[in-house]
């Protein structure tokens, strides 16, 4: 149950994250509240259809920012519970399946996979990832 | 002229609410079958990505065929004008409508995707047939609903006639279409043939005729209203043309595949080496589906005898699901014939190694939901029967023939 | 064809919703009673001072005793469902005839007193003050409601508008103005014990002249009987029994039916009447004063049974409110419903394969049956929902070959009413009952012109002698509406009597096994 | 919603074991590729300037390697799909995904073998399009014939018109996936020519360049429009056809040595 | 504390006391009110349970409506069933947490409102265009259609042209709850949909929309029909009896 008076613009974003450290998210907070899915469906579709990739409005680009980590600065599924997505959307009681094929964590996202090299403590390419997995 | 008095289905009310209870739980069950599926993914079914439409297939194919088969009856009395097939309009009309929804259900709760259907609703390709069948059977449903009112209100009755003919050529279209969706299948050697479309319309007169027999005797009968001879050896023997004409075409179908095509191998798979399919093919479409129904139907006494042609409506329904199966199944089962003139020694993907088939086998859960499918298209019957006026109050000879004398003689 | 100084509505192949036609029926009024009427019933005789100021009130009271009232007037969403409802409305044209046209006529006093709405918004809701114009229209078209509760069944909250016209006539005879047909006849049973003013003598003399015509016809002497005590049961009938054709040809067969169960029956002169004309005032006192004389008879003549003659709103009276207003009925035998309705009766007796027929003595007439709007809508027979429907059919098939159901929408639950019911049955209101008769006669013609029929069958008084009047308007002949038992007495073989031929015993079996 | 969760941190867990002692360098090309410095993500939409297609050379594939399709299953995380417990074997197999597999043929007449990597031909007229109600089945302007799984509604109906068999169904439900390549339960797809990598300016796909990487070469991707790209050079320098040339799709993958 | 969210707060804090006092005091009314005679519609169910049945028929199917009328029903129908859909989705702004049902149930509360507004139009289409409902139409029929048609576009028009905050909104009610007034977002779309919305309940008691309750109370439908078996006397009928003896 959500602390009723504390919701405010910017309050969902979760400590920790990328976007924690910043004051603006792709478009401006009030916009993002109420527009972000049209803004990602269009991004969507360009991307397929279009072969556009610019990641202003990318689902890659909102979980590789909200997404945040624990101690050991492993990410979080960003649909996890009360995790940035999550928290809004069992709120508001909208189901979202994005998350059933995009990956809730910025695995192979480039930038992401430079700070966990930084880090040193990182799981490392798609290749570490087959690993464990049988065919 | 006389007017057809029609009245609700009124048996008992404990008899009427079992039925409905029965059917319901029928349905119930199919739609915990389609919720397992969608909740597990296909994988619990026999469907494979060799096989990839089956058992639900079966059975939506056909009831989508029979509904529109079932429209036939209206048609021949009000666009041919043959006054005795006036009073079955309505019931006609019904079932078409029933077995449509219940075939679209099947079909839809088959889907990888159910949740998505508004998807479905809002995006169209316009090349696809099955996009095209969309609003063929929308379409279907609006105009035989339109049917049923130009029959059934007064002010309407007038454009009975050309809504009819619409009808009947949307008909013909949503049949052919049907077809189609396998007869533009270029990749596969059973499909891509013109003959398919036309076989699919007769198949599907005789289908809807020998579901809606089915119906009519049964809901006849638990109300003790009469049928007359006339009417009953006219139907039967319209259904035992329709499945002498689907053996014909059957036979049709495999010389030009033979002949025209020259795909020798798929002909001799499906009779000769195909196992279960060819199985299906001489013992479920040609025995069950046409030889006996039509021993039955032409027999000189057997003819006469109410139960028998019952008997010979359940052949030729099973007949006709055993062709859906040839037809469906067997033919993705048959590997594609990518490489010609070579044999496939090995595979990562099951291209029919040595010219193997592939195997299917259907899972309970397929056949609970297309067995639901069938208790819905009955399920919308036994109420559209109960609530409005469908079934007329007599099929008596005297009423259906116009020859014949009134009662009080 | 009667001539009339009015137009007879066309009888057409199929039924057509007419369209509007505003005010064609406001002329049409019965007339007034005056105070030698209005006294017994204890209602001014004429129109009191302050008249609007007591309707309200008299309107608040009712709204406080009647749910009905209250839930019926606030509910109503002009949905429209009623409006082609009314037979009344169909063969006048006259909106305020469809129902929910005339619930508005006093919806719109009741918003305008007895809602925030109305007090505030009278012309956004149609309220309106109770006044002259307002009373005049109310008894114009509350008497143009024969209360036969068809618009009840297709109202989605099942506003019965019957409920409204008894409610505005109680509020109408409490400031003196008072319908003269019905209020005299009340006068009349409580004077002399029936509508028709039958003193028990002449009751007397017609029983025994029934009892000779039958011995005349049949051989056998069955008993009329009246007043005697300690029969077992009371038969109590619509007074029209008594005389008319073709009702007492009704009376013939339950006597018929009454000697061939071998049980003792009697009628009685203090309850010589089923009718209860209380219910069409919508005055639970008067209903009541006159549902206590058959009490009164039962105890006095220590009966163990009531059976009731084929009436409709006398049976609606009977089945659902007798024991309301004159039970409880503790000191009858508790074995048998009270009351009963004499076609319970006879269809007990043919279900247990008691009673013998010869069918083919209704063979010079094809059948169709007029559910009586009171028995199918308010009333029950047997033990199932539906019985009201399905026993006098039953009665029908087992005493007749030809039988054909006229259409469906005009039938059972969904019957059109003879146009004659709710007290209506006078001729100052000719005009209306005519007009009002046309759907049924409409749907009536219709299985004559297409299945033979030449008679129908009806179990009720008001409908007997309504067809009976309106028929030849339409053309056709007084005769052609018969009662139920009138099958019923032609077809019974009694016990001992001559039988034609042999068959006889066949055609019986038949039956009885065809009734089980 | 506490399965999921239960799924992902073991998931993760697992993803966390196998990672240590791996090097940064065993990077899967790919995704150092869209950081370099040349390559930048697209911002303007496809055109048909270009067209993407393929040559085999089934005369270099070799027996018994299978380069080419691990490449691709781990390109786009196919293997994160793990066997549902209480599927059986076979079948399942059959209802795995698959987006390039190897085929082994022999010739009825003369008795070769060939080798033939199967895999989406990026049709020009391209059945599986034709017959998709919903349009999820397209064919992007610069011919990679893709499905948006967004409106993918998993009909199976492209899987019945395509005369390669080239198209898989997700039968159950995927575990983990891959930012640059999302896939999950109940839509279909086939092989995308890696178009993630075609969008961040690298062109080309993991199977080629795996091919490459043992040292094979059977196959050449490039731009069937550019006269003067190594696919084209390919396809002048040695005889090739397309897989049933009869249907008239006019493939984007051809193959030499058939 | 803004303006507009003190006004809005205000105004449903008032609404709901009127539409709850006021239901209240017609059900007290009706129930209070006497049916002293059995006067089912006939044929009507011999037993309380079979009343249930009649009664859920009517209220899920509108079953007497659609024996009377098919458009009229088709429409209502859809209209109803289209408000009842889109009653379950807005559950989700006054639920925390959310149940799992509402939840599932809430995205067809989408359609729902199409369904109702189409059912809506289709409403009034027949007060305009039928002669005898013409007749029978008041001004504030009219205008409780117009209310209505007003309150749905103005939500559909949120949920697919102009969207508003519901995170925000959602926090407004569920502050209300607590006498706590969180800030509303200002769209608007919200506001004039909010705005009738209380409208429509205050005038809810006091007009025709209490055919909902009044459905329940009609003893032409919620009457047993036993009274040769049960002896049915109301309380001032009973009394008319005891003066007597
Ligand atoms: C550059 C990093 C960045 C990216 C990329 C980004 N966001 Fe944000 N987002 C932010 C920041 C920073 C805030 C907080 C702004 C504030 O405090 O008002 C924010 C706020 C939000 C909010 C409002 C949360 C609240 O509590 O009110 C939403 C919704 C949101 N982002 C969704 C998205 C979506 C969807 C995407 C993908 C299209 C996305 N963001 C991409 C940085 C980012
Ligand atoms: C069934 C699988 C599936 C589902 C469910 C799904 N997507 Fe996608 N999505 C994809 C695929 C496949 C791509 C194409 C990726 C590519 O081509 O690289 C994609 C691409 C995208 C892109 C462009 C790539 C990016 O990261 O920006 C966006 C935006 C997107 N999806 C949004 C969504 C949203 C929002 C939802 C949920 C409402 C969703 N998707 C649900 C499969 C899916
Ligand atoms: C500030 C709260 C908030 C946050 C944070 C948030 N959402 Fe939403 N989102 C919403 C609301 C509210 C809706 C639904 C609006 C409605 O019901 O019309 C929504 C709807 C959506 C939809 C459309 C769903 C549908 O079925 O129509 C998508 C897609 C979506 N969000 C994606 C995301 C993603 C991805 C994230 C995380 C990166 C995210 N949202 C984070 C509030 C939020
Ligand atoms: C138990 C719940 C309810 C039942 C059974 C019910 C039933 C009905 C029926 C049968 C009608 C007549 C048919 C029609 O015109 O549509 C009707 C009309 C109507 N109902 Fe309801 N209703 C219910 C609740 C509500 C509620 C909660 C509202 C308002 C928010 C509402 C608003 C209306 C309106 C406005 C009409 C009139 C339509 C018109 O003017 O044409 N109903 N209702
Ligand atoms: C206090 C009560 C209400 C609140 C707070 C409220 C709020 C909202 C909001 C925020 C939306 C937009 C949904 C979105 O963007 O996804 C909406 C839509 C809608 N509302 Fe309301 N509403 C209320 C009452 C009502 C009532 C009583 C009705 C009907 C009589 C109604 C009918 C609709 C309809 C038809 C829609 C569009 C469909 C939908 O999105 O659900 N609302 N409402
Ligand atoms: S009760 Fe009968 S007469 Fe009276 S308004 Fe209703 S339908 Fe008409
Ligand atoms: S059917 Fe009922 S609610 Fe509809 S207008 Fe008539 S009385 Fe009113
Ligand atoms: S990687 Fe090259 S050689 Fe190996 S199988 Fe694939 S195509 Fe053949
Ligand atoms: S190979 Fe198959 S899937 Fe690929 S484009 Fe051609 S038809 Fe479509
Ligand atoms: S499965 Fe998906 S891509 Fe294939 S035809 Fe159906 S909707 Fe189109
Ligand atoms: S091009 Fe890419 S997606 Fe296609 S088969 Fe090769 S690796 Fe797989």
């Amino acid at each position: 149950v959500m602390p009723v008076a504390q919701v405010g613009a910017g309050s969902f974003v979760v400590p920790g994250s990328e976007a924690a450290h910043l004051g603006q998210c792709v478009e401006p907070t009030e916009q993002m509240r109420r527009n972000h899915m049209v803004f990602i469906r269009h991004q969507r579709d360009d991307t397929v259809h279009g072969g556009i990739r610019g990641t202003k409005h990318s689902l890659a680009g909102c979980v590789a920012c909200h997404v945040a980590y624990d101690d050991r600065h492993r990410p979080i599924p960003i649909m996890a519970d009360g995790q940035f997505c999550h928290a809004c959307h069992a709120y508001t009681a909208v189901t979202l399946d994005c998350f059933q094929c995009h990956a809730a964590v910025p695995i192979d996202d480039p930038a992401a996979l430079a700070r966990y090299a930084a880090h040193g403590d990182h799981p490392v390419g798609v290749d570490g990832y087959r690993e464990g997995e049988e065919r | 002229m006389k007017r057809i008095i029609y009245r609700e289905w009124r048996i008992e009310p404990g008899r009427y609410w079992g039925l409905l209870a029965i059917l319901s739980s029928v349905v119930a069950i199919g739609g915990l079958a389609a919720l397992y599926t969608f909740q597990q993914g296909h994988w619990i079914t026999g469907m494979t990505n060799s096989v990839v439409w089956a058992t639900p297939h079966v059975f939506a194919v056909f009831l989508i065929i029979a509904a529109s088969g079932a429209l036939n009856l209206a048609t021949i009395g009000t666009v041919f004008g043959k006054g005795a097939y006036k009073p079955l309009g309505r019931l006609s009309g019904l079932l078409a409508v029933a077995l449509l929804m219940g075939g679209l259900l099947v079909l839809v709760l088959d889907l990888g995707r159910p949740d998505r259907l508004i998807v479905a609703m809002t995006h169209y390709n316009f090349r696809s047939i099955f996009a095209w069948n969309i609003f063929l059977y929308t379409g279907f449903l609006i105009l035989v609903i339109a049917y049923l009112w130009t029959m059934a209100e007064r002010k309407g009755n007038r454009y009975m006639k050309p809504v009819g003919v619409f009808a009947m050529f949307w008909r013909l279209a949503l049949t052919t279409g049907t077809g189609s969706i396998f007869g533009f299948l270029v990749a596969r050697d059973a499909y891509e043939t013109a003959i398919l479309a036309p076989m699919f319309v007769i198949m599907s007169f005789a289908y809807g005729l020998a579901i809606f027999l089915l119906v009519l005797m049964f809901t006849f009968r638990e109300e003790g209203r009469p049928i007359g001879g006339t009417i009953m050896r006219r139907l039967s023997s319209l259904l035992g043309l329709f499945v002498a004409a689907i053996l014909y075409f059957t036979l049709v179908y495999h010389l030009t595949k033979v002949y025209g095509a020259q795909h020798y191998g798929l002909v001799s798979w499906i009779l000769r080496d195909g196992g279960a399919y060819t199985a299906f093919f001489w013992f479920g479409w040609v025995l069950v589906g046409g030889l006996m129904p039509l021993g039955i139907l032409f027999h000189p006494t057997l003819a006469g005898d109410r139960r028998w042609i019952a008997a010979a409506c359940g052949l030729v329904v099973t007949g006709g699901l055993s062709a859906m199966v040839v037809i469906i199944i067997g033919s993705q089962a048959y590997p594609m014939p990518m490489f010609p003139g070579h044999t496939i020694l090995e595979s990562g993907f099951f291209d029919g190694v040595g010219g193997a088939a592939a195997s299917y086998r259907p899972a309970v859960s397929e056949i609970l939901l297309g067995v639901g499918g069938v208790a819905v298209a009955l399920l919308i019957t036994a109420v559209g029967v109960r609530v409005l006026q469908f079934l007329p109050e007599s099929l008596a000879d005297e009423i259906v023939d116009p020859h014949v004398q009134t009662a009080r003689a | 064809m009667a001539k009339a100084d009015f137009q007879v509505p066309e009888l057409q192949p199929y039924a057509e919703i007419p369209p509007l036609q505003p005010g064609t029926m406001s002329h049409s009024k019965p007339f007034v009673a005056k105070q030698e009427f209005q006294a017994p019933l204890g209602y001014p005789g004429e129109l009191v001072d302050g008249w609007e100021r007591k309707a309200i009130d008299k309107m608040g009271e009712l709204l406080g005793k009647y749910r009905s009232l209250r839930v019926y007037l606030d509910s109503c969403v002009k949905c429209g469902s009623c409006t082609d409802k009314c037979h009344y409305y169909l063969g006048t044209k006259d909106p305020n005839n469809m129902p929910v046209g005339r619930q508005d006529l006093m919806r719109k006093v009741y918003r305008r007193h007895f809602t925030l709405a109305g007090r505030l918004f009278p012309k956004l809701v149609g309220a309106s003050d109770f006044t002259r114009e307002v009373l005049d229209e109310w008894y114009s078209y509350f008497h143009q409601c024969s209360q036969c509760r068809r618009c009840s069944v297709f109202c989605p909250y099942g506003i019965d508008t019957a409920e409204i016209s008894m409610a505005a006539r109680e509020i109408m005879d409490s400031i003196g103005v008072g319908q003269k047909y019905c209020n005299e006849i009340i006068g009349k049973v409580y004077k002399i014990g029936n509508n028709l003013g039958l003193p028990g003598p002449a009751l007397k003399d017609t029983l025994e002249g029934l009892e000779e015509d039958v011995f005349d016809d049949t051989g056998v002497s069955v008993r009329y009987p009246i007043d005697e005590e300690g029969a077992e049961i009371l038969l109590v009938t619509p007074s029209a029994d008594f005389f008319a054709e073709p009702h007492v040809d009704g009376l013939i067969g339950y006597g018929k039916v009454f000697h061939e169960a071998g049980v003792s029956w009697t009628l009685s002169s203090h309850a010589s009447e089923a009718a209860n004309f209380g219910l069409f005032i919508g005055s639970y006192d008067n209903m009541r004063r006159i549902a206590q004389r058959i009490r009164e008879a039962a105890i006095q003549l220590k009966v163990k049974r009531i059976v009731f003659g084929e009436c409709g709103h006398a049976w609606r009276v009977a089945y659902s409110f007798l024991n309301t207003l004159a039970g409880p009925w503790d000191f009858l035998d508790p074995r048998y419903p009270v009351p009963q309705h004499i076609c319970e009766f006879t269809h007990d007796l043919i279900r247990q394969g008691r009673l013998r027929f010869d069918k083919s003595r209704n063979d010079d007439m094809v059948l169709t049956f007029h559910d009586s709007c009171n028995v199918a809508r308010a009333s029950r027979m047997g033990e199932r929902a539906g019985g009201q429907f399905e026993i006098p059919r039953a009665i029908i098939r087992a005493t007749c070959n030809h039988f054909f159901d006229m259409e469906e929408e005009t039938i059972r639950d969904r019957t059109f009413c003879c146009g004659g019911g709710g007290g209506l049955l006078t001729d100052d209101l000719m005009e209306l009952r005519v007009k009002g008769a046309m759907p049924r006669i409409q749907a009536l013609n219709n299985v004559i012109k297409e299945k033979g029929v030449t008679h129908m069958a009806a179990i009720c008084a008001i409908c007997k002698s309504q067809f009976t009047k309106v028929l030849p308007y339409y053309g056709m002949e007084m005769d052609q509406i018969v009662s139920l038992h009138q099958l019923v007495s032609n077809a019974i073989i009694l016990t001992g009597q001559e039988t034609g031929d042999e068959e006889d015993d066949e055609e019986a079996e038949g039956v009885s096994t065809e009734a089980a | 919603m506490n399965d999921r969760d239960d799924a992902t941190d073991t998931g993760r867990r697992r993803f966390l074991g196998a990672a240590t002692g791996v090097a940064a360098a065993v990077l899967a090309p790919g995704v150092f590729l869209y950081t370099s410095a040349t390559a930048t993500p697209r911002s303007e939409a496809v055109t048909s300037a270009t067209r993407w297609g393929m040559l085999i050379d089934t005369a270099k594939c070799a027996d018994g390697c299978s380069a080419c399709v691990d490449a691709c299953d781990r390109e786009n995380g196919l293997t994160f799909q793990p066997q549902p417990e209480g599927a059986d074997d076979t079948r399942w197999a059959n209802q795995q995904a698959v987006w390039i597999r190897k085929v082994r043929l022999q010739d009825d007449l003369t008795g070769r073998i060939t080798n033939v990597p199967m895999l989406c031909q990026h049709c020009e007229h391209p059945p599986c399009v034709d017959v998709c109600p919903t349009g999820a089945s397209f064919k992007r302007a610069d011919g990679v014939v893709l499905v948006d799984r967004h409106t993918c509604i998993g009909c199976r109906y492209c899987m019945m018109a395509c005369p390669y068999k080239a198209r898989s169904f997700i039968h159950a439900k995927v575990e983990h996936q891959l930012t640059r390549a999302p896939r999950g339960k109940g839509c279909v797809e086939s092989c995308t020519f890696c178009v993630h990598r075609l969008d961040h300016g690298d062109i080309s796909t993991a199977c080629a360049d795996a091919c490459a990487a043992e040292g094979h070469q059977a196959i050449v991707f490039g731009d069937l429009r550019d006269p003067d790209s190594d696919l084209n050079k390919a396809l002048r320098a040695q005889p090739n056809r397309q897989i049933r040339e009869d249907l008239k799709l006019n493939t984007g993958v051809r193959y030499a040595g058939i | 504390m803004s303006f507009l969210s003190g006004f809005y707060a205000s105004l449903f804090y008032l609404a709901v006391v009127v539409l709850i006092l006021g239901l209240i005091n017609k059900t007290i009314q009706y129930a209070r009110a006497p049916a002293p005679l059995k006067i089912p519609t006939t044929p009507a169910p011999t037993t309380r349970a079979g009343v249930v049945l009649r009664m859920a028929r009517e209220v899920v199917f509108f079953e007497s409506l659609f024996k009377g009328n098919k458009w009229i029903w088709i429409f209502g129908w859809i209209f109803h069933f289209g408000l009842f859909l889109v009653t379950l989705r807005h559950l989700r702004y006054f639920l925390d947490p959310v149940p799992a049902l509402i939840a599932f149930i809430q995205p067809f509360g989408i359609y729902g409102g199409m369904a109702m507004v189409l059912g809506l139009v289709g409403l009034w289409a027949r007060r305009v265009l039928v002669d005898r409902v013409r007749f029978i139409t008041s001004a504030s029929d009219h205008l409780m259609l117009l209310l209505l048609v007003m309150i749905g576009v103005s939500g559909l028009s949120m949920t697919y042209v102009v969207h508003t905050d519901i995170v925000a909104l959602k926090n407004f009610f569920i502050g209300l709850y607590s006498f706590q007034v969180n800030p509303l977002p200002s769209d608007p779309l919200l506001l004039i949909h909010l705005f009738l919305v209380a409208l429509l309940m205050i005038i809810f008691p006091y007009s025709k929309l209490l055919h909902a309750p009044g459905m329940f109370f009609s003893p032409s439908r919620n009457q047993v029909d036993n009274p040769r078996e049960k002896r049915h006397v109301a309380p001032w009928a009973d009394r008319l009896e005891q003066r007597e003896l």
